[in-house]
């Protein structure tokens, strides 16, 4: 039964070993010369200034919102795709107007402001 | 005009008044409101007279007229122990004899006492007070209530005119909203009546699953096919029985729900009369006498009626003897006799029991409205103590108050001999009758002529108490308030000459001839045959002796109250000049300390002190008993239904804790509750 | 093949991980995802069953808890985003202006 | 090419709904602030649209895409009940949303798709059916309880009952699962005839039981899942609190009502007791919690919790005549609910200042009218004859009685009795006492003379009216809720 799981199992072995294998040879054969600059976190080159907790500004919540919607309603695009022939034009109809639908808010909140990054 | 057919109208018109006056009479004169509060009324008494007056051309088996509107509540088929029965309760009236003689009752001295009020309440009527409209329209409102109460012929229809005067009762006792007391007053008689009320609707619910209707006809037929439960045990009819008596002690004020009564003599004196004396609180005795098949059929039910009405009777007499609120008075002696009514219904004497409300009726209302003239006369003095010697003042007002009170203690030829000789005999004498119910009614007679005269004797009689300012106001009341007074004094007097004991010129059975066929069917027909071969010299013996007793309560009033002056207590005699005033002070406050403040103070050394020549041991029995039902009283009125009303207060409190526990605005405390109630469940569901 | 019960046992797992996540953690976001760990617990019970029993339905399911938890989760969200903004804090125990 | 037949016909009042809905959050954008007002029109045009549909749906009874949608008389009353639920707090909205200063047209847009979510759940004969529509009623409603979105408690009331409501959700569905797996189907008809073959296995059938029981249970806020009621409907807009604690508690009672009795009849003497004890508890920790409480809308939030745990009672009884008593219970306290809501919300000053009950003191001679229908609704809340609370209850707790139910009537009874002391403390503020006796001094300007809104008015007007009218004829609307619940039963 579990040798289903066979490969995953390999996958899993061979995953963590190429990636614990070159940190460890970069271990291994490195120089390790600390400087301030890189025990510093990576953040895009940008020193970073002040608390990793510092407040981000509502947009990224706002956009994150609308993408996790926008995003999740496609899952309903699989299972119709896949017996999309079968169901022929009236398939195509019914999506049209779930798209229909998703397209209304999408005109919402576009007209809402909701896209509109540099709005304040 | 056939007025059978038109029954409906005798509630809707002073419906159609309180629409009236409750919507535009802010706009309206005052004439304009009397004329739709009287004018509705007197037309609904005119109605009832006639509808009874054909009633009465009827044969007397034929004297039931059911009168069906619409269908008020259709619920289907429900299973019931008349197998499945359909339920539907109509929209209906009854006019049988005793719905007719409440009727009349109702609107008559209802429509005496709104000729009264437009008196007694017209300093109300102003811009800015404008109470006057609103008065009216509840009263009106009250009298819709209280005939779709007597004029239902099932009891759901019966039990929203039993609610609404509940309604109306506290609208009115609170009218004088500005008054914090009268705000209370109200809620508590709304909140007791309401413990009475939930009786009333299980015994309700009882009576259709064992009868398969709510009609009255069908249940009393069907009920009058059960078999009589065995005297002491407990089957459904009792049950039922009890229940609805739950409901009667409520409205009735009854032992143990009377408290409110006495705190309701806070509204109007008009609605004391109308409510809480003439119509309203005698709704429980109507309602056991509606339902006399079904305590004909359950002894058991029978006897808890009969021994809460006898107790209630002594109990609320011995405490009428030491009030000095002269409407508190009236209230208590309400409350007892009320007690005297159930007593009659308890032993099986429904007919008696209505003719002692009717007559009841006559005399208390007056007696209410005599007790407003008097206040009105002394710019809203209730206090006995600071009365006095107004015999001559207003003596108009004490000739009809005098009538009332010899008519309450049973003095021949005034009503209330014949119906409270009758309860007495009957108590005595009837198959449901004991000898020791009889004893108790003997008792709270003597006591009721005691308080009684004490009440007009300290009110007329003896040197003015009255404070001087008010002294020179006194002045006799308007003649719209007279009248009314005068023609329930009338009644007072004759009425009680429509049921005359055997013994009198032959006796005249009218009044239980008219109930009859109400009453009537197998089991009381047994229960009459009983009573028969009782002789006719001991009814007469006994009659004889509460005349005596009542005489003998008089007499001690008199000693008491009257002539104090004439006690042998020689160290007061110097101080002749203010000694009345004083004595009686000082009495009062002797018997209110001993009664309720320093109860270690024997009262019948307090009264030995005073007047050796009439105390004996008997009174010092009495007085022993009256301090004793008082502290009871007190005691129950302060831990038991002050409690039951404020129960709710205190338990308030006590469950306010746990609440507190888990009320506590935290997301996850309820979060960890709602995993409680879930590991609950699944322990319910799963693993039980 | 794996037997049922040990998806149903994962499953019940991590939904108990989902509930005792939401009643000890104290910030509104990590409750807000226990929920989420819940719900897709449930998720993966639909599944095991739908393959289980060789019934479709158990999985089409799947897709309108997603997008119904995608909804709650938006709205979720953002009243979390207004309620700091009113009181510059995540701490669900602030939430406690009302009670008893 | 043959298109597949789509019958529009047994969603159309949902549909209608939603087209609405739809319309009302696109004009939006495109409508000058000054003319809002016509959106919510537009809403409430909307949901008469939805009843005229309603009514055709009267002659298309039957299962619909496959079994998931049912019409039968149940449901048509149950969208009736929510489509006069939704119009009534549109029009109590109106007035109350501009002094707020949160006039947003969402608000009625989201009004409309929660009623579509609660025309789901009645209509819904499927499990996962109910769980959608009861997710669309809850994610509006989340938004809608916070919808004064600066202040705090709307806020609060908005995260406890996102963070709770959603807790509760996931034990429903976890319950879903659960019925799914021991009986492989969702369909409610379908389960009942799979628990009557014997060959499932009943503990997973209990447990999903017991947690579907759970979600019902916090969404109809009974004992012991009723905690968050009071907050969230204390902290949430006076006429969301109105909407909430009568359209999504019907709506939850529909679907409880379908589920228990269409799928588990099988099991009942299990959840009886269940019943039993939760209806007790229900009825008792919401009478005496209301009476300790000063504000109204909070006291309100406590009876609602009563009101649900009497509704158990005739749950209890287990018979066609309970499940009817329930349906009329449910439309006679909706309109007292919600007629009382408008009168608060009409009294009430903008930031919801005055609603404790001391300061309804003299409403009584400033508002007569206004006073005088508060006292009619809570009068019928108390259950007094000739109100359609005494009617409603009498239904309920006869039919308790009919099914021997004698303890629980009493305590219900008893309830209902105690009942009366929070529900006159308005009145004897209203007409008892005197203005600013309660000693605070209020602004010059909270006294000025109250603007009341033909909207609310209305809403006011027609609720009296139904609360009379159900309380003395409620033959029609109970015979038709009785000839439904034999088909539900």
């Amino acid at each position: 039964m579990l040798r289903s799981y066979l490969p995953i199992l390999i996958q899993i072995i061979l995953a963590s070993l190429i990636g614990f294998g070159i940190l460890g040879l970069s271990y291994l054969v490195g120089k390790h010369k600390p400087t301030p600059e890189k025990l510093m976190p990576y953040e895009s080159g940008v020193r970073p200034t002040g608390s990793a907790h510092e407040r981000f500004a509502v947009k990224f919540y706002l956009t994150a919102m609308l993408f996790i919607l926008f995003d999740v309603e496609v899952i309903f695009l699989y299972p119709w795709a896949v017996i999309y022939r079968e169901l022929r034009f009236f398939g195509f109809f019914e999506m049209l107007t779930f798209i229909l639908v998703v397209l209304a808010g999408y005109v919402y909140i576009w007209k809402k402001g909701a896209l509109d990054w540099n709005k304040n | 005009m056939n007025f059978l057919k038109y029954i409906w109208l005798i509630p809707l018109l002073p419906l159609v008044g309180c629409f009236f006056n409750g919507v535009f009479g802010k706009r309206f004169s005052k004439v304009t409101i009397d004329f739709f509060a009287l004018g509705s009324t007197l037309l609904s008494f005119l109605c009832s007279v006639g509808a009874v007056w054909q009633l009465s051309r009827l044969q007397p088996e034929e004297r039931v007229f059911n009168l069906n509107l619409f269908e008020w509540i259709p619920a289907g088929v429900a299973l019931t122990a008349h197998g499945f029965a359909n339920f539907s309760i109509q929209w209906g009236y009854r006019l049988d004899p005793l719905s007719a003689v409440m009727i009349l009752v109702v609107t008559g001295v209802g429509f005496l006492i709104h000729v009264y009020s437009t008196g007694y309440m017209a300093h109300e009527h102003g811009p800015h007070l404008g109470g006057y409209y609103r008065f009216f329209s509840y009263l009106n409102l009250f009298m819709f209530s209280m005939l779709t109460l007597v004029l239902a012929n099932n009891f759901a229809l019966m039990f929203v005119g039993w609610e609404g005067v509940g309604l109306c009762s506290y609208l009115l006792i609170g009218f004088y909203f500005h008054k914090k007391s009268a705000g209370d007053a109200g809620k508590k008689a709304f909140i007791v009546n309401r413990i009475g009320d939930a009786g009333f609707m299980l015994g309700m619910f009882l009576i259709f699953q064992t009868f398969g209707s709510l009609d009255f006809g069908t249940v009393m037929a069907r009920a009058a096919e059960a078999p009589i439960e065995v005297y002491g045990s407990v089957g459904v009819l009792t049950a039922i029985g009890i229940l609805l008596f739950l409901g009667a002690t409520g409205k009735s004020a009854q032992l143990p729900l009377y408290t409110w009564l006495p705190d309701a003599m806070e509204g109007p004196t008009p609605v004391s009369a109308l409510i809480h004396a003439a119509t309203m609180v005698t709704a429980g005795v109507y309602m056991v006498s509606r339902t006399s098949v079904i305590y004909t059929h359950a002894p058991t039910a029978m006897m808890v009626v009969a021994v809460v009405g006898g107790v209630t009777a002594i109990f609320a007499a011995s405490i009428g003897l030491v009030q000095n609120d002269i409407k508190r008075v009236l209230a208590y002696s309400t409350v007892s006799q009320l007690g005297y009514m159930f007593l009659a219904c308890g032993v099986g004497a429904y007919f008696v029991g209505i003719f002692h409300l009717m007559t009841h009726a006559f005399f208390k209302a007056l007696l209410f409205l005599g007790a407003g003239s008097v206040i009105h006369a002394l710019s809203g003095e209730q206090d006995l103590r600071r009365m006095g010697a107004l015999k001559n003042k207003i003596p108009k007002t004490y000739v009809t108050m005098l009538a009332a009170t010899l008519a309450i203690s049973g003095i021949p030829p005034f009503a209330g001999f014949f119906s409270k000789d009758e309860i007495l005999w009957q108590a005595f004498s009837s198959e449901y009758g004991r000898w020791w119910l009889w004893l108790i009614g003997v008792v709270a007679a003597l006591m009721t002529a005691f308080y009684m005269f004490r009440l007009i004797f300290l009110t007329f009689y003896n040197e003015s108490r009255v404070d001087p300012e008010v002294e020179h106001h006194i002045h006799e009341s308007p003649s719209n308030m007279i009248v009314p007074l005068q023609i329930l004094a009338v009644l007072s007097v004759i009425g009680g000459f429509v049921q005359i004991p055997k013994f009198l010129f032959g006796g005249f059975d009218g009044f239980e001839r008219w109930l009859e066929p109400v009453f009537k069917h197998p089991a009381t027909e047994a229960g009459a045959a009983a009573v028969e071969h009782a002789s006719l010299g001991a009814e007469a013996g006994l009659a004889l002796f509460s005349v005596v007793v009542a005489l003998t309560g008089i007499y001690l009033a008199y000693r008491f109250y009257y002539r104090p002056s004439s006690a042998p207590d020689r160290a007061m005699a110097s101080a002749k000049p203010v000694y009345t005033v004083l004595f009686n002070k000082y009495y009062m406050d002797k018997i209110y300390d001993a009664l309720f403040v320093n109860r270690t103070k024997d009262l019948g050394n307090a009264l030995w002190a005073f007047d050796r020549g009439v105390i004996d041991g008997g009174v010092n029995g009495s007085g022993w008993f009256t301090r004793f039902t008082a502290n009871v009283s007190c005691w129950w009125d302060k831990w038991i239904v002050d409690g039951l009303v404020n129960v709710v207060g205190f338990t308030v409190k006590m469950l306010s804790y746990p609440l507190r526990i888990l009320q506590t605005g935290f997301v996850q405390s309820y979060a960890f509750l709602m995993v409680l109630g879930i590991i609950a469940f699944i322990w319910l569901y799963v693993l039980r | 093949m794996v037997p049922l019960n040990y998806f149903l046992i994962l499953a019940a797992i991590l939904f108990c991980l989902g509930v005792i996540g939401f009643v000890m953690k104290r910030n509104l976001i990590t409750m807000f995802m226990s929920i989420e760990l819940m719900l897709n617990s449930v998720n993966l019970t639909f599944v095991a069953f739908s393959r289980h029993i060789n019934v479709l339905s158990g999985q089409i399911f799947v897709f309108f808890v997603m997008v119904i938890a995608a909804a709650e989760a938006a709205v979720g969200l953002a009243i979390i985003v207004a309620f700091y903004r009113n009181r510059e804090s995540l701490n669900v125990d602030e939430v406690d202006r009302m009670k008893l | 090419m043959t298109l597949p037949q789509v019958p529009i016909l047994p969603i159309l009042p949902e549909l209608i709904l939603t087209l609405f809905g739809i319309a009302v959050m696109l004009f939006d954008p495109f409508t000058a602030k000054p003319h809002k007002s016509w959106l919510s029109s537009l809403a409430f045009i909307g949901v008469l649209a939805a009843l005229a549909g309603n009514v055709l749906l009267l002659a298309a009874e039957g299962e619909y895409y496959n079994g998931m949608i049912i019409v039968d008389s149940f449901s048509v009353f149950f969208n009736f009940l929510f489509l006069i639920i939704a119009g009534l707090s549109i029009l109590a909205s109106r007035q109350y949303l501009v002094r707020e200063g949160v006039n947003h047209s969402e608000y009625y847009g989201l009004l409309l798709f929660a009623t579509v979510g609660m025309c789901f759940m009645g209509g819904a004969n499927e499990l996962i059916m109910i769980f959608i529509g009861l997710e669309i009623t809850s994610i509006s409603t989340y938004v809608l309880a916070g919808f004064r979105r600066t202040d705090l408690k709307s806020n609060e009331a908005a995260i406890k009952y996102f963070l709770l409501g959603s807790f509760a959700t996931a034990f429903l569905l976890y319950g879903i699962a659960l019925m799914y797996g021991a009986t492989h189907t969702t369909h409610l008809s379908q389960i009942s005839s799979a628990l009557l073959t014997g060959r499932i296995d009943l503990r997973l059938v209990l447990a999903g039981t017991a947690l579907m029981m759970v979600g019902f249970s916090f969404k109809v806020a009974t004992a012991p899942f009723q905690i968050w009621t009071p907050d969230v409907y204390e902290g949430a807009p006076i006429p969301v609190t109105g909407w909430m604690s009568v359209g999504p508690k019907a709506a939850g009672f529909a679907a409880f009502l379908r589920v228990f009795f269409v799928a588990l009849p099988a099991l009942d003497q299990k959840w009886f007791w269940v019943l039993w004890v939760s209806s007790v508890l229900t009825m008792t920790i919401g009478n005496t919690a209301a009476m300790l409480q000063s504000n109204i809308k909070r006291m309100l939030a406590y009876s609602s919790i009563a009101h649900a745990g009497y509704i158990l009672v005739a749950f209890a009884a287990l018979t066609p005549n309970g499940i009817a008593s329930i349906m009329f219970y449910l439309l006679a306290y909706s309109v007292m609910n919600l007629g009382a809501f408008a009168v608060i919300s009409a009294w009430s000053l903008s930031g919801e200042r005055r609603v404790t009950i001391d300061e309804f003191a003299g409403l009584g001679y400033r508002q007569p009218w206004l006073a005088a229908a508060f006292t009619v609704f809570l009068l019928g809340l108390t259950g007094i004859p000739l109100t359609a609370g005494f009617t409603g209850k009498f239904f309920m707790f006869r039919a308790a009685i009919n099914s021997k139910l004698y303890w629980l009537t009493i305590i219900a009874l008893l309830n209902s009795a105690a009942s009366l002391y929070y529900y006159l403390r308005p009145t004897i503020a209203m007409y008892m006492r005197e203005p600013g006796e309660s000693g605070r001094t209020s602004a010059p300007q909270d006294s000025a003379p109250l603007q009341i809104s033909m909207a609310t008015k209305v809403v006011i007007a027609v609720s009296v009216l139904a609360v009379f009218y159900l309380g003395l004829f409620p033959s029609t609307i109970l015979d038709f809720a009785q000839s439904s619940a034999f088909l539900v039963h």
